[in-house]
């Protein structure tokens, strides 16, 4: 499986955090989308007329949302990801996987204006992402009155990957993330699941291994 | 996690073994924000050189020089921590009593608003005492705890009856939401005005 | 108020490739520029009042100047070696102060904490000590002997090598880094952060490289670099104060901050505060 | 430690107490003028190291030239 993929994009970075949760190995392709605009070139355009990276290529499968990526990793090699044990978990998924979208519109479009000079009114882009983290803010918080840590159930599935990145770089767009408790614990949550892989942007989380012994370098 | 104090910005944590501890949010070596950093057993690190921090604020560890063992005068600011039933309280310099005690209701969930309390107070249709305020939502009861955090901005805590069933705690929050988008339209026509 | 004296130095305002004759509206230390394409083919800055101001090509960029240089830019010998890639990483703008962007460059003993198993790693975590010297000829801060272990030093690179560090400050903001290179013994990669200050407190930051590396495909390189950029982003947008303090009273350098108190005593020295706060608070 | 410069002894005296303080370290001023001050400080050489840091840098109204550093031939509390 190939993945056209830009190190600091999001949703390049859903695709191969999935892979790795999932166990499958990518083929990375990498693409000079900063500062080459390589995914406007004739190569790509003629693969996704979209112009937008990722692409996932497997066979002659090809895909160009990254949503459609997350359910075909996890239906190939982790269906336990796809989170459709009962009707209303299905549901679930499929409405945090619409509202990710979001997330690239608002939170996305004001990290590349704010980090890679992107045009947008910043303002209207801070503000619709803010307004899209109190949604999930209340969504999560109704998910713990439930008893559950994820989004769709209490095990995390396609729609966690699909809003992590995004809601996770949000500072980078200027959006702070501090008045979140609940999308704190839950990105928490995902940073210490077995087989998660960072971006630039997420730092390791550091706690997971012990102190150093002193002595032992 | 960061938090507001009239102190300044604080940096607030649990340490392995679940004390709560509030450090000023300003790394001594090079003023990285401490909220940022990492817990590992009873200290705080600091993400960008990884210095780090016991509960008393005194430096235990300098990553760059491993054979040195920080003086106790090289430590962070620190603010007194209560935790009472469920809801962690700072307090800036020695206060006389304890934090208050809500007998009979559960933290439900903290939210900002971007409006003082006076808005807040008017969206609700009656008066904070004490920092309480006592608010009734389709015959049922929410209580908001509140610290400003200047004069456009509140920390919201929401309460509820701790025998409160989950679809009654869902209800509560979604009542809160509705009455911070309340507070927040009359802050806004406030400014307009 | 007495006159800054960045104003003289010369700034990167643009990627040379990318320079066309729409151009890119930007600014300097708070002045709205205009920098493009001219109609006789070179690089044309224009200030926030029209006038024209000073031009030139190098490294991969375009620089120019709000005041009236008395020196050319600054010389990388190693930029007209034969055999080395020249890599335009692109920009990447940060809300923090351009001294300060600088400064991070300049610090190695973040390396296991920030740039987790690829610049380094826990338990090598130690710094040992090395040389510094403002070369009084050049008027350069040099760093040399610098040494750390990394997991993975370069995109070329393969396992964890202790690595070989010089770096140079050869004005205000911009720093040149020496790296051991791996494929060629001897030879020094170069890595560049050049920092256009928009503001005080706001930078594009430019980071350029000149590698020994005929194997690794150019994309890998900028995301390489780009990667160990931006992973520093947030750090340098979350420390305190927002501008380098040149008064170090709120804070504890150590021998590992040889580098950084250099840099700070240089800017100092030549009353470089564009972006410094005077004063501890 | 010898430390050179220029300096306004009265601003900068006070300051090299506090760090010092903050490191930790006992120290005792032997002579003060507006181009010299030497002070014997003794404690773990990483901190020593961390003094002579911050003093080269100093507050802004003070320029330190160069700073040396012998070791203390005689103990003295």
């Amino acid at each position: 499986m190939k993945l056209y993929d830009y190190v600091l994009s999001p949703s390049c970075y859903k695709a191969r955090l999935m892979a790795a949760l999932a166990g499958v190995k990518l083929d990375i392709r990498p693409v000079d989308f900063h500062p080459g605009a390589e995914h406007r070139g004739p190569e790509l355009m003629a693969l996704n007329p979209a112009g937008s990276i990722p692409i996932l290529e497997d066979g002659d499968l090809v895909l160009t949302e990254s949503s459609a990526m997350l359910v075909y990793l996890a239906a190939k090699a982790a269906p336990q990801w796809l989170g459709n044990d009962t009707a209303g978990e299905a549901a679930r998924v499929q409405q945090w996987l619409s509202f990710s979208h979001r997330l690239t519109a608002s939170l996305g479009a004001a990290r590349l204006h704010e980090m890679l000079l992107r045009p947008g009114n910043i303002d209207v882009l801070q503000g619709q992402g803010t307004t899209a983290l109190r949604e999930l803010e209340a969504g999560l918080v109704e998910q713990h009155i439930r008893g559950q840590r994820f989004l769709a159930s209490d095990r995390p599935s396609v729609a966690d990957i699909a809003c992590f990145p995004y809601v996770a770089l949000a500072p980078d767009g200027g959006v702070s993330l501090d008045p979140y408790p609940a999308i704190r614990l839950w990105s928490r949550a995902i940073r210490g699941l077995d087989g998660f892989i960072e971006m630039p942007g997420i730092h390791r989380l550091h706690e997971l291994r012990p102190e150093p012994v002193p002595g032992e370098a | 996690m960061p938090a507001q104090s009239p102190a300044g910005p604080v940096a607030l944590w649990r340490s392995r073994s679940g004390r709560a501890a509030a450090f000023a949010d300003r790394c001594p070596h090079r003023g990285m924000r401490l909220s940022h950093g990492f817990v590992r057993g009873e200290t705080l690190a600091c993400i960008y050189h990884g210095w780090s921090y016991a509960k008393a604020g005194n430096c235990l560890r300098i990553p760059a020089h491993p054979a040195l063992a920080p003086p106790d005068t090289i430590r962070v600011a620190t603010l007194r921590v209560e935790d009472g039933g469920g809801i962690i309280w700072i307090s800036v310099g020695e206060p006389a009593a304890g934090p208050p005690r809500f007998e009979g209701l559960a933290p439900l969930r903290s939210m900002v608003l971007e409006a003082g309390i006076v808005a807040l107070e008017a969206a609700a249709g009656t008066k904070a005492a004490e920092g309480l305020l006592d608010y009734t939502h389709d015959d049922r009861a929410v209580w908001l705890l509140l610290a400003p955090e200047g004069q456009a901005r509140t920390l919201m805590h929401v309460l509820v009856d701790e025998d409160s069933n989950p679809d009654e705690r869902i209800a509560a929050s979604r009542a809160a939401e509705a009455l911070r988008g309340a507070a927040e339209d009359i802050a806004r026509g406030g400014i307009a005005r | 108020m007495t006159r800054n004296t960045m104003i003289d130095g010369w700034y990167p305002v643009s990627l040379a490739s990318q320079l066309d004759a729409h151009g890119r509206r930007t600014a300097l230390m708070g002045e709205p520029i205009a920098v493009r394409r001219g109609e006789d083919g070179n690089a044309k800055v224009t200030g926030g009042n029209g006038r024209d101001l000073p031009t030139c090509i190098r490294y991969g960029h375009v620089w120019s100047s709000l005041g009236d240089p008395q020196k050319p830019l600054f010389a990388i010998p190693e930029a007209d070696q034969p055999g080395r890639r020249l890599v335009d990483v692109g920009v990447v703008r940060v809300r923090c102060s351009p001294l300060r962007a600088v400064e991070n460059f300049l610090d190695i003993a973040h390396f296991p904490f920030v740039h987790t198993d690829i610049l380094g790693a826990e338990p090598h975590t130690e710094v040992q000590n090395y040389k510094v010297e403002i070369r009084e000829d050049e008027d350069e801060v040099w760093a040399t002997q610098v040494k750390f272990y990394q997991p993975q030093a370069a995109k070329s690179a393969e396992g964890g090598i202790t690595t070989e560090y010089m770096y140079r400050v050869p004005a205000p903001t911009c720093s040149i880094l020496y790296k051991t290179c791996p494929p060629r013994p001897g030879e020094w990669d170069v890595i560049t952060l050049f920092v256009q200050p928009l503001a005080e407190d706001l930078c594009d930051v430019w980071p350029w490289m000149a590698l020994f590396d005929d194997e690794t495909p150019m994309t890998d390189l900028i995301h390489f670099q780009q990667t160990i950029f931006v992973q520093d982003r947030s750090i340098l947008e979350n420390q305190i104060p927002g501008l380098l303090p040149l008064d170090p009273g709120m804070e504890i350098p150590t021998r590992a901050d040889l580098t950084s108190v250099a840099y700070r005593r240089w800017l100092k020295r030549h009353g470089y505060t564009y972006g410094a706060q005077l004063v501890a608070q | 430690m010898t430390i050179l410069g220029e300096f306004e002894a009265a601003s900068f005296l006070p300051w090299i107490e506090r760090h010092a303080a903050k490191l930790g370290l006992v120290q005792a001023i032997c002579v003060a003028g507006p181009d010299r001050i030497e002070l014997d400080i003794a404690g773990p050489a990483e901190l020593i190291d961390m003094m002579e840091m911050g003093c080269s840098l100093g507050p802004i109204d003070v320029w330190v030239e160069a700073i040396h550093r012998a070791p203390i031939e005689c103990e003295s509390g």
